[in-house]
């Protein structure tokens, strides 16, 4: 298999940068594609060559299958690197690829059917000898279906799209009467992100963590274990905070969690990076719950800890060379956490945010990594999601990592959209967290609105801030400029509504 | 210059005067001083408090300030004498204006939960829009009554648009 | 010993903030200071607390022993950390902290003292039996001093302030001529430089390399060895890009190399961290030079490799404990790379710039590490030293460090003063350093002023730039805006004096 | 639009149009379309040139431009129709005018090395000035007599101050 030398990256935002940093570092062309919002994006900005593919939305543009690969085809791509999301685990598209003699750079057509299916997915790992979650073995196509069941599993139940991923489309149900609220929400949320409203259901663990295996195969069925990510801080499903290695495991666990994972991936041929997501329940028993067949959004963490390029290993498989470590993977050093800042408003309970970023300053220093598809003057637009950076850190443990956190959160400058920095420096220094008890509960068990309350100090500053705007201001402001008293009140109340505004 | 400052609350009555690069506050009997020093980017402070050094970042919003401390956004609510003095006269029952549910960001609106004459309660959800990937619940803040829905479901709103006007209950 | 938790920082710019990031995230409570110049730098924005010490001039201020000392005292610091530079490797100032009650974060007076002058410093390493450069023995009154020593160990010579350093007050002699030349030059600089004039030669090798031991001695004597770092790149004696470890070492000379800077340290009680400086001679014999008795600035590639905080150990070591890896150091892994970013223009023989920062974007991602003292709008001072930011970076191997430098190289925007990125990036992409070939003499042998020129391509977008801005210019230029063509054609000859204005 | 720009060492006509976001530009001989987009911040361009992505920063200086592209400065001399026929007037016999050496940054002199009357060679040094804790040797760029010199030794010298004066040789 030849050098891959040009590579057209099908995505935006800060995975498209990831990857073209590394198509640069290995000496490649790299080909960005970009919908018209997205025109001054920075992954158009940095990469070596950038064609349009259509309108905001994602469907006209990155989901639009003929448009990129035509695009791809005319600018003659060796390979087509689908990040995560988009196309990242769509059948199709590979395939789509492969006829058009194009190497989709991760597993094949046939791995990515078998497992983006959570239901055959399921069936492969008990195929394997891999504990899974108990639940339907199909989708369910009724309410009464699931109150069937619940009589045989009890609830809690978790509600899931066939199709889904990333947390969306997924809904707790405690009882029949929440199944009448969230069938409809559910399904329509499975319509909208996945086409395709099929859902399942499994039973409900009270306080699951959320426990992930990365590996790594070659193209001769080489399959490596690259440790573990904790993932359980999370809130509707959707990751916050993740880190390696897990503070639940210890060697022997994490040794039988390593050899279950490369158990699955072997039993449906794996090829390239890929995720195996498990569960861990009260007991620290893991159970199966699907292969992410894609570069995760987390993946910086286990190359903080391993030294690995995982986008420069993937291109070496797809070249269909060995990966770079050959038999054994490097020893894991230290410790990585990751904070996916995010576009919303934790004072308004995490209601997402958009607007231009006014001044951004990441973190620097010993051991901070930001993945970051923004850039001062970057307007967010609507139509995709509200992740704006990763932060990531290293610690040579996982308490100096921690406090490495704090301090980079302190240091991260970023006006504009509302953001979770703040939710970030509460988590970081929460006594829970610090003390590793974690789980996906953690913010109904610990996060009340309100946290984010500033000291006194602050309070200070904050009051002769205001002081010193007031005397920058006291030309242009004209006593009583708010027409009266009524809209001055009125002010008040339009407080909540006006702040998501911005 | 004397200030009406609501922060976290509670409601100060700040004066204040600069002297060079020193700023002397005078806040419900607490006297703090500063030496401030306006920085090149944006409105930004740097501000040493008995040597204690703070950067505060200023951000006018539609209901007053948002001043940035340490990551931390404080809200807060600055009032000139004369606005204070007709806030009084005009006695401020915020609360029994009713209020009118907007769109927070551009979507489509995918569920509407009430129809005029409904009856709602401080914090339940009226209408749902989907916006980057998600759907959001829109609540009302007080009890009340619906008077009016202003758009349909699948309507695509822009940021800011009126959704639901709630009356007094 | 007690915790240190208020520790004041002696320094400023990047160190500063390099030194209070640990600080924070061990949870200390860090003091900076500030000449009236810096009240709005960096270090000062960052730190807990600050204080002023003074007028814009180093003497009158970060040189103000009394000054420094009273703050430090009124403000109840436990211990100061001096940086680089200042009063790093002053002997009286660590003996004036230690009669005030305050930790001077460093080794003791008496080894400052012994080390801080280089004729003492060679009596040291040959008593412990380590291979030093021939030359006078002490300081040279003379011009005909050294030609009479010249006539012994032969030209060409190395003129060199005893009390020097950092490479400033240094001269190369080739004969008799050129000494007449440099005589006065040198003193001169050096008496600015170190208040002491006193000079001394040594035989000058022609194409060395250097390369120095990061050393870290705990408070009971145990020396640790952390690998060496090659800081052949450099001009006028002014590092510019370090690495480690060397290309030009093998398994067994490092280790003869380590053993050899520990047997100096260990023969004047070494204590906290500290570099034994080398040159290799075309052999690849090694010879030592000096020990900097400090942090140096190039310590982040050390960190890089082996995972420590050389300043969280240096704290460690100051409270009295043991070294964190107690007596066996981490395997360092990888490779590393710092580029010394510093506003000068390589395009005008690298004539020193000022002015305002006005736009900086520093490059993130995959192994990359700055640490910088600017921020956009920060104007930098005249009175400094004009390193703006170090970039590091991390590699697998050599090669993969020096493609990311040059990716890293690629992303960074600095727009202000005059500043040596793309030197950096000619530097990177040259076959000799690629290949490992270095030498002090790098520049000298390789670099050309015009090696900078840009590309076809480049030139290209240089000229649509050039007719976008003229677009957006319409309006307000008028046609010969310049009062005439004289003046016209003057501003061509001007250019070269304007360009350093900026 | 016509202008004459001089790039590296090169002068070139060049005659260029936009169309909405395209650029036409037509350089002697070469034709050269861009789709452009001028950036939030600065004056910074993105260009698509037959799909080939630069970011240009344009900075002006006095002698004219300063365009970086990917971290590399090009200086760029831009001269409109009339300057053009002016300067083609005046001979532009720039070097015969002769120079004045002026400090490049703000420090100290701690050495003039010529006297009024020396001749002087192109890149031969006639001042020391230290800065930044560095002694920068300043030379002249033509062949010339030194006319007058006008600071001398230990004096601080400001950024642009004009230190000795060449007349033609």
């Amino acid at each position: 298999m030849p050098r891959l030398h040009r590579v057209l990256i099908a995505n935006r935002g800060e995975i498209a940068v990831r990857i073209l940093r590394t198509l640069r570092e290995t000496e490649r062309t790299s080909i960005a594609i970009f919908s018209e919002p997205d025109r001054t994006a920075l992954h158009v900005l940095m990469a070596d060559e950038a064609y349009p593919v259509g309108a905001g939305p994602s469907r006209e543009s990155y989901l639009n299958m003929e448009r990129v690969l035509e695009t791809a085809k005319r600018v003659r791509a060796d390979a087509i690197h689908p990040g995560y999301g988009f196309f990242a685990e769509n059948e199709a598209f590979a395939r789509a690829c492969a006829a058009a003699g194009i190497v989709f750079i991760g597993p094949s057509p046939e791995t990515i059917a078998a497992l983006g299916d959570k239901l055959a997915a399921r069936k492969a790992a008990l195929a394997a000898g891999v504990p899974v979650v108990p639940g339907s073995d199909g989708p369910v196509g009724s309410r009464d279906e699931v109150k069937k069941l619940a009589r045989t599993i009890g609830y809690p139940l978790m509600l899931k799209a066939a199709a889904g991923g990333g947390g969306k489309g997924m809904r707790v149900l405690k009882n029949d009467g929440e199944l009448d609220a969230a069938w409809d929400l559910t399904r329509g949320e499975a319509k909208a992100a996945f086409g395709d409203d099929r859902v399942f259901v499994e039973r409900f663990i009270e306080r699951p963590r959320h426990v992930e295996a990365q590996i790594l195969a070659d193209a001769t069925g080489r399959v490596a274990f690259l440790g573990e990510r904790e993932c359980s801080v999370q809130r509707r499903h959707q990751k916050l905070l993740e880190e390696t290695p897990s503070p639940a495991f210890d060697a022997k666990t994490r040794a039988a969690f390593g050899e279950a994972a490369c158990r699955v991936a072997k039993q449906v041929g794996y090829r390239s990076a890929g995720t195996v997501e498990f569960i861990l329940d009260e007991q620290r028993q893991f159970y199966f719950l699907e292969v992410n067949t894609r570069l995760q959004v987390e993946h910086p963490v286990t190359e903080m800890v391993t030294g690995l390029d995982l986008v420069a290993e993937q291109l070496r498989v797809a070249e269909g060379n060995e990966l770079s470590f050959g038999d054994t993977p490097p020893e894991p050093r230290g410790w990585s956490m990751e904070a996916r800042i995010i576009a919303e408003d934790p004072s308004r309970n995490f209601l997402p945010s958009v607007g231009v970023i006014e001044r951004v300053q990441f973190p620097q220093g010993p051991g901070v990594r930001n993945d970051s598809g923004i850039y001062r003057g970057y307007e967010v637009p609507v139509f995709y999601d509200s992740l704006l950076s990763k932060l990531v850190v290293w610690g040579a443990d996982r308490d100096q990592a921690r406090r490495r956190l704090v301090r980079a959160l302190d240091e991260f400058v970023l006006e504009g959209p509302h953001h979770n920095l703040a939710f970030h420096a509460w988590l970081a220094l929460h006594p829970e967290f610090a003390a590793g008890n974690l789980s996906t509960r953690f913010l109904e068990d610990h996060w009340r609105p309100g946290e984010l309350k500033a000291g006194p100090e602050a309070a200070n500053a904050a009051l002769l801030a205001a002081a010193l705007h007031e005397r920058a201001e006291r030309q242009r402001v004209q006593v009583g400029g708010r027409e009266n008293g009524a809209s001055a009140a009125s002010a008040w109340k339009w407080a909540g509504r006006e702040r998501g505004r911005r | 210059m004397k200030l009406w400052v609501t922060l976290e609350g509670r409601e100060a009555e700040v004066t204040f005067r600069t002297e060079g690069d020193r700023l002397v506050v005078e806040a419900d009997g607490r006297h703090i001083e500063a030496d401030f020093v306006r920085l090149p980017d944006g409105e930004v402070y740097s501000l040493l408090i008995a040597g204690r050094s703070h950067v505060v970042r200023v951000s006018p919003t539609a209901e007053g300030l948002e001043v940035e401390v340490r990551g931390t956004v404080i809200p807060v609510e600055v009032k000139h004498p004369l606005e204070k003095m007709l806030q009084a006269v005009s006695g401020g029952q915020t609360t029994a204006r009713g209020e009118t549910v907007t769109a927070p960001m551009p979507g489509v609106v995918v569920a509407i939960r009430v129809k005029p004459g409904d009856a709602v309660k401080a914090g339940q959800a009226v209408v749902v829009v989907e916006a980057m990937k998600m759907q959001n619940e829109l609540a009302v803040s007080h009890d009340g009554v619906v008077r009016e829905v202003l758009v349909s479901e699948r309507a695509a709103v822009a940021a800011g648009q009126p959704l639901v006007r709630v009356g007094p209950a």
